[in-house]
């Protein structure tokens, strides 16, 4: 059996499915419980889990995902939600510098068992500063595992393995994704960290994306092959950190070409990382020069009209494989 | 609170211009909220409704080439400053006439011209801003007094502290004013905060005397704010000002705000600051002919400035790629 | 400061236990300045010279079960909790005997098995860490109380702000202890700071007592301390102590602290706690020789933790690659 | 003339060329005055320019920061010194979603021409807290200009140009070069932002470096020259943003390989943005696979034994070289 839900509804039973699990799970954020959250992605939980499990905060990130790792730190899982991945930024201390780098210099005394969830990226016209998509942010830093999946059948599962996961997870939710609708299994799922998918065979190139990159990349894949009789293989990343290299690898040794789609703006985005594995590794099998398509180095831009020229377009990744392809 | 009696020190005409400010703003705001359910604001917008008297009592306190900073919720604040209607509207809409250009929106409006050195999204961001403008114009000798408003959750968040200390140690030429309108976003501030007054029970840790004021007291909130302004401009260092006041709708968008307690709303809504100035402006012997000449022409300011940005040409696309670097463009490269 | 008088209620081998501690700490950070200056100690270490009877008195006021965390400025208080010295003087060589096998070194001693949770290097970052140990121990019942050291300077960083607030509001089982030294690095703490007591002036911004105590004498850091502790273990919420002391030193590596006026150095090392508590238990009627015979014991403990420490291997190059995932690897692929 | 002084004593030197030239640039940060700097950096420079100019502020990162931006907003040309880059952490909401969105958002009705200073990168032994390489950090950063000079001269050169340049910089002092000696020639100096320099003409591979792995990459190269014949041009990128990609470009194309050496961590440094661009813009011209050396992706130990097997190596630049050349 299946069930369509909303990427929206996913996150709540994804929580819903770990703190019923465990009882070591505990959730805090601003506005989560009473309110349900700000993108209504916790609705019912204070009500099912109670205000001891479940903790509305004040303003305070850095205070946030203090109280996350020191709990974590002493047997409890907390998740904790930043309402914006743009707020990362404000406990960035807390995110970088601490969490991820505490079992290093204790050598493994200190395991911070953790989910930090978020709301990424752009599209609701929310300007420059409740916009970005900071997936590259996270990925940098060494002690940290990043995840953004683009389904809400791999949410739930990859939030699931998150939670269940001895290391600190990011998990960024794609806000533009939260009204969308896809197919669900029943009972409990549980995925696996590290794990890219392959969405859509293909012959011609490799198109890596991540997140609400993932649906415009496979609606380009569908142009190109009906447009233009190019085969396109795309593949959804799921995981930043760990990154599943090999199923990439061996798809552009297939392909022999490589084009990486990303929300994050272009200068460090993971998309250059994957490249230079790609650029390293797999040398000898590519036919054709490494493609990145991104939003371009700006801040985004509030207007509809202006936001929508920026982040990566069914119609921009069409015409950068196109190229690509000569 | 400072006072609950009729301040007699405020002259008629600043009464007059205090009245035509909250009226605009309200009318304003009213606007918005409509464009926004219209689908024609997009993203997000967040409206003083119920909060005017604040925006009006502290604009009419400052200097021409006083410097303001805003949070998100700034429509008031950047249009009680000067700033005309008609680039905000524009704004709001996402147009090329907007005071951003429509790259900024509802939450960043700024127009340096009228003093408004922007409207910052992230809690608590600006206030270590608004020091520096206060730090330049104390180097500059300019005379100038920066005023920063936030909201009671702001008080919560790190930069709050930061910045109030540095400001009390560097004597800097700076109000903030906190508009405690009870509520973050949905949850009341009372249940995060270890204190019953988040900013004026703080003012002591930055060796501050507490202030509330009431915030929907347009006269109030500009005696208060002249004092604290004139106090800045004569080198006696900062204030913290926390004016108490409500708000009429949700926190943003489409929030219809039904978290908040029946009679705590109609408590408030009592207390409107519209209805309330008119009455006192009346007892004072204004007549109603003046007042009602002063809101048709703040109603018609509101529907030109509408009509505007409805006009407004979308922005020129290449302006996506602008305004990064100082020499106008994006690049990044050669 | 709460008392200059000899507190009555502690009992001769609490006292004992205090002085042995003081000693102990001052003893070992006496070698490990000497070992930084023969190069053996590389990178920086900051020592608590003249400030032992924190780390002591709080300590002993302590269960086994009980959490710490600390600043970089951390040996004592790592110590304190039972850490083996050898352990810790071999982490500060970078030996692979030592608690963190090399890879900590003296900003990060950790021993979670003697509750010390970790020492952390960036200015109030373990504030809010604390604060979640502590609401783990509330969420678990488990009746443990969290201790957190910091410096003066820590309490101008939000970081403390937030924490405070939050601490205050979900009434954790914690106790913030400020070392206030007086000194940031190199600059007073008096000259960046809007109070005059920058913990304990700011208590009230959080609901707090503002607190005060002789950070030089073991015996009433100890009251204070057990008074704070019992509070949190009954669920009456934290306690902000502000400790007043001086480090004899300088802030950190070969630092000669001489920013620092003469006659102040010489009024805090009048007040040394090391001779001042041995006077004090001479007058209460303790015997020299048990006294002596505690001195040589723990001189005896720091020479055979150098012996330890400079006999150590170093760390296998391979545990620089460990420990990134609990997995025990750094693997970011397959 | 010339004379020899320290990357260190090139810091003060140019600080006070700033500062004699322009009254309105203000220098603060925590103990920069009385103290002359943790790193002895900025030692005079209150007794030269007074209290006024030259301000000791609490442990404030956000309060620094944010005093900076107003101050440039308004007139000023404030230089702010956060102690060590690592601290970036504490304030990255000020630099990364305030000060680089700033112009974009307004319109350019705002600009914020501001230097952050910050002492970059390990060596030290001073464990993973207080020996990260960001550069990618702020490189990730739409409307940030990233500056890391790797001798004395250049260090005045390009600070200068920080200083005069209207957008914010980032300026990166590596500090394990305080202490280093180079050559300065006499008088004021001025660089430009946004130019890499060839500072070992080659042949055979192009090796991209910056700060503290520029020297070692060209001992790597005498070493692949003398013990190997292998003739690497080296090239000091200084300027990450802009980027001089003519000049990396030009080169590669010519000697048909290309390595980078960083000391940032691997995931999303700025090699791989390198390697990206030479994929995609270079492919045709490429005779092997692209190479990154970069500090493995763990935090950094504390143990000299330790972090010196953490850090790119000369030994480790020849290897990984000689290896991709075959
Ligand atoms: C650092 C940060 N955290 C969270 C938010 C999301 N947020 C936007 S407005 C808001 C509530 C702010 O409440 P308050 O300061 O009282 O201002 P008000 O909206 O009531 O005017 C929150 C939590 C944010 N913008 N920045
Ligand atoms: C966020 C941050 N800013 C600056 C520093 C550099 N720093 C290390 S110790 C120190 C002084 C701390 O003073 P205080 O809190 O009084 O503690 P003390 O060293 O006196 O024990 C500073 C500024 C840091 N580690 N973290
Ligand atoms: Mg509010
Ligand atoms: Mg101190």
């Amino acid at each position: 059996m299946a069930e369509l839900i909303t990427y929206r509804e996913a996150v709540t039973r994804a929580i819903a499915q770990e703190m019923r699990r465990d009882g070591s799970v505990v959730f805090l954020g601003e506005d989560i419980a009473a309110a349900g959250g700000v993108f209504k992605t916790t609705k019912g939980l204070l009500e099912e889990f109670g205000p001891t499990r479940v903790r509305d905060t004040p303003i305070s990130e850095e205070a946030i995902i203090g109280a996350a790792m020191g709990a974590a730190m002493t047997g409890m899982r907390p998740i904790a939600e930043i309402m914006f991945s743009d707020f990362f930024a404000t406990c960035w201390d807390l995110i970088a510098v601490e969490i991820a780098k505490a079992r290093y210099m204790t050598a493994g005394q200190v395991t911070v068992p953790l989910v930090i969830r978020t709301a990424n990226g752009g599209g609701l016209r929310f300007g420059a500063q409740h916009s970005q998509a900071v997936e590259n942010w996270a990925m940098m830093i060494p002690g940290l595992k990043v995840v953004a999946p683009s389904t809400a059948a791999d949410l739930i599962g990859l939030f699931a393995a998150s939670v269940r996961d001895e290391d600190p997870v990011v998990f960024l939710e794609q806000k533009s994704l939260y009204p969308v609708k896809s197919e669900v299994p029943d009972g409990e799922l549980v995925d696996e960290l590290g794990t890219a998918k392959v969405v859509r065979p293909g012959d011609d190139i490799t198109i890596v994306a991540l997140a609400a990159m993932v649906p415009r990349a496979l609606e380009a894949a569908e142009q190109l092959q009906q447009d233009r009789g190019i085969s396109a293989e795309v593949i959804d990343v799921r995981s930043l950190v760990p990154l599943d290299t090999r199923t990439i690898l061996d798809s552009v040794s297939r392909t022999t070409r490589l084009a990486t789609v990303e929300e994050n703006p272009r200068l460090c985005g993971w998309g250059a990382e994957i490249v230079s594995i790609v650029g390293e590794e797999c040398f000898w099998d590519l036919d054709g020069p490494l493609t990145r398509i991104t939003t371009p180095h700006v801040p985004l831009p509030s207007s509809d009209s202006l936001e929508d020229l920026t982040l990566p377009s069914v119609e921009r990744i069409v015409e950068s494989v196109a190229k690509a392809l000569g | 609170m400072t006072t609950t009696e009729v301040p007699t020190d405020i002259d008629r005409d600043t009464r007059l211009a205090l009245y035509r400010q909250v009226v605009g703003l309200r009318r304003f705001e009213e606007r918005a909220h409509r464009l926004f359910m219209e689908g024609l604001v997009k993203g997000t917008s967040h409206l003083s409704t119920g909060m005017e008297a604040i925006a009006a009592g502290v604009a009419e306190a400052m200097r021409p080439d006083d410097l303001t900073f805003c949070t998100y919720r700034g429509h008031a604040h950047t249009l009680a400053r000067g700033t005309p209607m008609d680039g905000v509207m524009a704004e709001l809409l996402g147009r090329a006439n907007g005071v951003c250009g429509g790259k900024g929106g509802s939450m960043h409006l700024t127009s340096v011209e009228h003093g408004v050195m922007g409207s910052y999204a992230i809690i608590g961001a600006h206030l270590p801003i608004a020091n520096g403008a206060a730090w330049s114009a104390q180097l500059r000798g300019s005379g100038q007094v920066t005023v920063c408003f936030f909201g009671d959750g702001a008080t919560n968040i790190g930069a709050f502290h930061e910045a109030l200390n540095l400001a009390a140690v560097w004597k800097l030429p700076i109000v903030f004013v906190c508009e405690n309108n009870l509520y973050m976003e949905y949850t009341p501030i009372g249940e995060v905060t270890a204190v019953e007054h988040p900013a004026a029970d703080r003012a002591g840790a930055y060796g501050l005397e507490p202030i509330i004021v009431d915030g929907n007291d347009p006269d109030a909130v500009y005696l208060e704010a002249s004092a604290a302004i004139e106090r800045a401009r004569a080198g006696e260092g900062p204030t913290l000002i926390e004016a108490k006041t409500y708000r009429h709708g949700g926190h943003s968008r489409a929030d219809p705000g039904d978290y908040r307690p029946e009679e705590e709303v109609d408590a408030w809504l009592a207390r409107d600051p519209l209805p309330m100035y008119r009455e006192r402006l009346l007892e004072l012997g204004i007549d109603a002919e003046e007042l009602d000449a002063i809101e048709q022409e703040r109603q018609d300011a509101v529907d030109a400035a509408t009509e505007a940005a409805k006009a407004g040409p979308l922005p020129d696309p290449e302006s996506a790629f602008t305004d990064v670097w100082a020499d106008g463009g994006s690049s990044w490269r050669n």
